[in-house]
């Protein structure tokens, strides 16, 4: 009796290893590529959420004026690029009743998925989306232009990537930005003056619908920036504020 | 042995049946967005102790009848805030202070494009 | 028919499908994924801290020194006298501060700027005011800062700011040392 | 993977740091919520509702800030009550749940305040703080300090009268509320009796005793029968804290030397208004022995001195 007990718990441990194995085989063959979308997709939100960490932290830089902060974190699934000011080609053009126009280019602080198709961007403030081969774009977080009925203030805020060269990271790393300068700030006054902004997109990297959306939606005032051709316009504005912030990425 | 690879079987099905229960219900749980802003950062981002300090500082010069009632240094700071404010805190500030009777009027206008406050009050 | 033995199988029912789980993670576990949690948490308890600590030093002790305009509190004080030293000595000794309900040290480290306008040509200036032991290099830490308004009956002491009565903005970096 | 796919769990949990923010400005910078009754002046004065168990329901929401209005300032009367040193209403921890943290969720907490200059040198409530983690904030605070004493004192010629044949001899402090609780003033440096505690000593007997009085010679010390608190007609009897240095006495009492007297906001049940004028009234027989003690003393910001803030820190554990 006792060696009969022995010997059928030694079969049924092999018993149990085999089916647990098999198990695993059966994941592996039907579930692994769910798995695998899940897991781009998981990724993708990832990112997102780590992007929304980034922007916070440009946001300390710059609405604190804190001069230093750094992120880490852990490129999964894709990987992490900068691109210097000077080297994207998108503008922002504003221009204040008929004054000479201020030509901005922000720099890009962007993540290319691997497997899908997401493409995420922090640039100027604010966190776009669009998918690679696709037309459309979206703002997963907006920038904090706001427009002041009191006062009739209208405050814009650039913020402008500085890169030695254009780098990238994937994996676990850090991302030190710095503003070691103070802002340049141009606040030019006309009662009742006109505001022109214009987005010029960079045709391989298009996030124009993003920025319309923006412009024209109710974030920065009731009822939206108008939309002219390709300009956004806001009358009238008493006074403008534009503050420049360049924030320096260094070595991540 | 029969009996005991009984129990062997239990085991298993009892394994795959609590697998795929928590798989499942991992899956329903990934599928909720992730929180976008964190609390921390929305307390961060709230002016609370910015507004506190404006208000703290307007009542002062309520009390001050060499700012209450002389135009002159009232814009002066005035000036001084709403420069400074925009350039130091990104926010549009302006106050007024005027006198009635035996009380003083104040105005407070606060906006940094996420929190707007006004405030328009009688201090005795 | 039911008898304890039902829970026993439970029980191992859990192990086994932990034994399943473990091995799935060792197989493929290869890509972790790395959630970048709050990390604005200590930042918000310093900014809490600093700004508590300003304030703490711009509230008036007593009646009779609320309801003299000129110099209203230590804060005021410190600035119009251009006092670095006390301010230091009372910041610090704020910033320090506990109960002593938890085993918590904190080693905080701040530079303090004065930021003055121009009124003839309404330019933003600064000059530095005071800062901590080792508040000097700022450049590379993670700081955050925290603002308050002083207002100076006339120049501030020995700073290059107007002759006037105006409000200067005082602000204060602070970071884990 | 496995780790990507239970992600979503990961980030649900509780953000004890959030919760423990929230409660540290519930805390310092709101003076807390009741519901009115007739023992209160206002909604905020939480801390003087009775100790029953069905006033101590009515106490809606904790705050120990002196008022709305200013933040950090904290009524020391309402530390007191909260941390329950001296010993009064002895909440349990679901009632502070309850009133503070308003929510079902059984946190752990400790809460601790110390402030040297107004003499906490450290009252806690809730558990231990444990070794693990914990949400946690600081906050520092002032604590507006007890109304500092009134002294009387009876050398200075304004309090006695010279009369030989002097009968029931009465002595008044006169506070006035219109006076005391000005608009004008910040609730922070008020000298409020309707919320905190006034003490008043009478010091120096020995000199307003009629010298001459017969029999049996001069007097060795004046008779206290009883002390009236008067609104309009409405009269009060108040106890003496100390004559003599001897605590808790029962009145009439001789007095030789000085007469302590501790008058508790919770003495007015309630009934002031700002425009009220409240008396103390001593009252001194005639026989066996005498005193040529007379007039009255007004309690007000001259004669008085206001009350200081000092520096103190509050700390805020959850778990």
């Amino acid at each position: 009796m006792n060696d009969e007990s022995g010997v059928s718990e030694a079969i049924g441990f092999m018993l149990l290893f085999m089916i647990t194995i098999t198990g695993i085989g059966l994941v592996t063959l039907y579930g692994y590529p769910m798995l695998l979308d899940q897991q781009i997709s998981t990724d993708e939100r990832n990112m997102e959420q780590l992007m929304i960490n980034i922007q916070g932290d440009i946001k300390l830089l710059t609405h604190s004026n804190v001069p230093y902060r750094d992120v880490s974190m852990n490129v999964a699934g894709g990987s992490l690029w900068v691109y210097d000011y000077s080297d994207t080609s998108q503008l922002f053009t504003i221009s204040y009743s008929g004054s000479t126009d201020t030509v901005f280019q922000p720099g890009e602080v962007q993540y290319t998925s691997d497997g899908g198709y997401a493409v995420i961007t922090v640039e100027n403030g604010a966190i776009v989306k669009r998918e690679q081969n696709s037309e459309g774009s979206t703002m997963l977080a907006e920038p904090r232009w706001f427009y002041d009925e009191n006062t009739k203030t209208f405050v814009i805020f650039l913020t402008r990537f500085k890169a030695d060269n254009t780098c990238s990271l994937s994996g676990i790393g850090n991302l030190p930005m710095s503003m070691c300068d103070a802002p340049q700030v141009a606040d030019p006054s006309s009662p009742g003056g006109t505001v022109t902004i214009t987005y010029t997109k960079d045709s391989a990297d298009d996030y124009s619908k993003a920025w319309e959306n923006y412009f024209t939606g109710s974030s920065i005032v009731d009822g939206g920036l108008q939309k002219t051709g390709a300009s956004y316009v806001l009358s009238p504005v008493d006074h403008l504020v534009v503050k420049t912030y360049n924030i320096s990425i260094g070595r991540m | 042995m029969e009996r005991l690879n009984d129990e062997g079987q239990w085991i298993v099905l009892m394994g795959f049946l609590v697998c795929v229960g928590i798989l499942f219900l991992s899956f329903i749980l990934s599928q909720s967005t992730l929180v976008g802003q964190s609390t921390s950062e929305g307390v961060l981002e709230f002016p609370k102790d910015d507004i506190q300090d404006l208000r703290s500082e307007i009542i002062g010069f309520s009390g001050n009848s060499g700012i209450v009632d002389n135009l002159g240094v009232q814009g002066n700071l005035m000036g001084d805030i709403s420069m400074l404010a925009i350039n130091r805190q990104n926010t549009v500030c302006t106050f007024s202070l005027t006198r009635s009777g035996d009380d003083v009027n104040m105005n407070i206008h606060f906006n940094n494009g996420v929190v707007e406050y006004d405030e328009t009050s009688t201090l005795p | 028919m039911v008898n304890e033995e039902g829970q026993l199988y439970t029980i191992e029912g859990f192990t086994a499908a932990a034994i399943m789980l473990i091995t799935a993670y060792f197989v493929f576990g290869a890509a972790t994924v790395f959630v970048p949690g709050d990390v604005h948490i200590s930042d918000m308890q310093l900014e809490q801290m600093g700004s508590d600590a300003l304030m703490m030093m711009d509230t008036p002790e007593n009646r009779t020194e609320a309801e003299n305009p000129l110099k209203r509190s230590l804060l005021e004080r410190c600035v119009q006298g251009n006092d670095p030293v006390l301010f230091n000595s009372a910041f610090t000794d704020y910033l320090r501060d506990v109960t002593g309900a938890t085993m918590y040290v904190d080693d905080i480290q701040y530079n303090a700027t004065v930021y003055y306008r121009i009124d003839a040509t309404n330019d933003i200036k600064s000059y530095h005011f005071s800062h901590s032991t080792r508040g000097e290099l700022i450049c590379r830490e993670p700081a955050v800062s925290v603002t308050r308004w002083v207002y100076c009956d006339g120049k501030p002491l020995g700073s290059p700011a107007d002759n006037r009565k105006q409000d200067v903005l005082m602000e204060v970096m602070l970071w884990r040392g | 993977m496995i780790p990507g796919i239970t992600t979503g769990i990961g980030s649900q949990s509780i953000d004890y740091n959030a919760v423990a923010y929230r409660t540290g400005v519930i805390l310092v910078e709101d003076p807390g919520y009741c519901a009115i009754d007739d023992d209160i002046r206002d909604r905020t004065c939480w801390e003087q509702k009775k100790n029953t168990d069905s006033k101590k329901a009515e106490i809606q929401r904790f705050g120990l800030a002196v008022s709305s209005v200013s933040c950090n300032i904290l009524s020391i009367s309402k530390i007191e009550r909260f941390f329950n040193e001296p010993e009064y209403y002895n909440f349990t921890p679901s009632e502070y749940r309850d009133r503070l943290f308003f929510t079902d969720i059984p946190y752990h907490y400790n809460i601790s305040v110390k402030s040297v200059g107004a003499g906490i040198d450290y009252y806690s409530v809730g558990g231990p703080v444990p070794e693990c983690e914990y949400g946690y904030i600081r906050r520092l605070v002032k604590v507006k300090e007890y109304i500092p004493t009134a002294t009387i004192d009876l050398t200075i010629s304004d309090n006695w009268d010279e009369d030989p044949d002097s009968g029931l001899k009465t002595y008044t402090v006169a506070m006035n509320f219109s006076t005391l609780l000005d608009k004008s003033i910040n609730p922070a440096y008020r000298i409020d009796p309707s919320s905190e505690t006034v003490t008043i000593d009478m010091t120096n007997f020995a000199e307003t005793l009629n010298k001459s009085s017969s029999p049996p010679g001069p007097a060795t010390h004046a008779n206290l029968t009883k002390i009236e608190l008067r609104r309009g007609g409405i009269l009060f009897d108040l106890d003496p804290a100390a004559i003599d240095g001897n605590n808790a006495p029962s009145l009439p009492q001789n007095v030789a030397s000085n007469i302590s007297l501790i008058v508790e906001p919770e003495d007015y049940h309630g009934k002031i208004t700002s425009l009220d004028q409240i008396e103390i009234i001593y009252t001194f027989d005639d026989s066996p022995s005498r005193t040529n003690i007379s007039g009255t003393f007004n309690y007000n910001y001259s004669t008085v001195s206001p009350p200081q803030l000092k520096d103190g820190v509050v700390e805020v554990t959850v778990w």
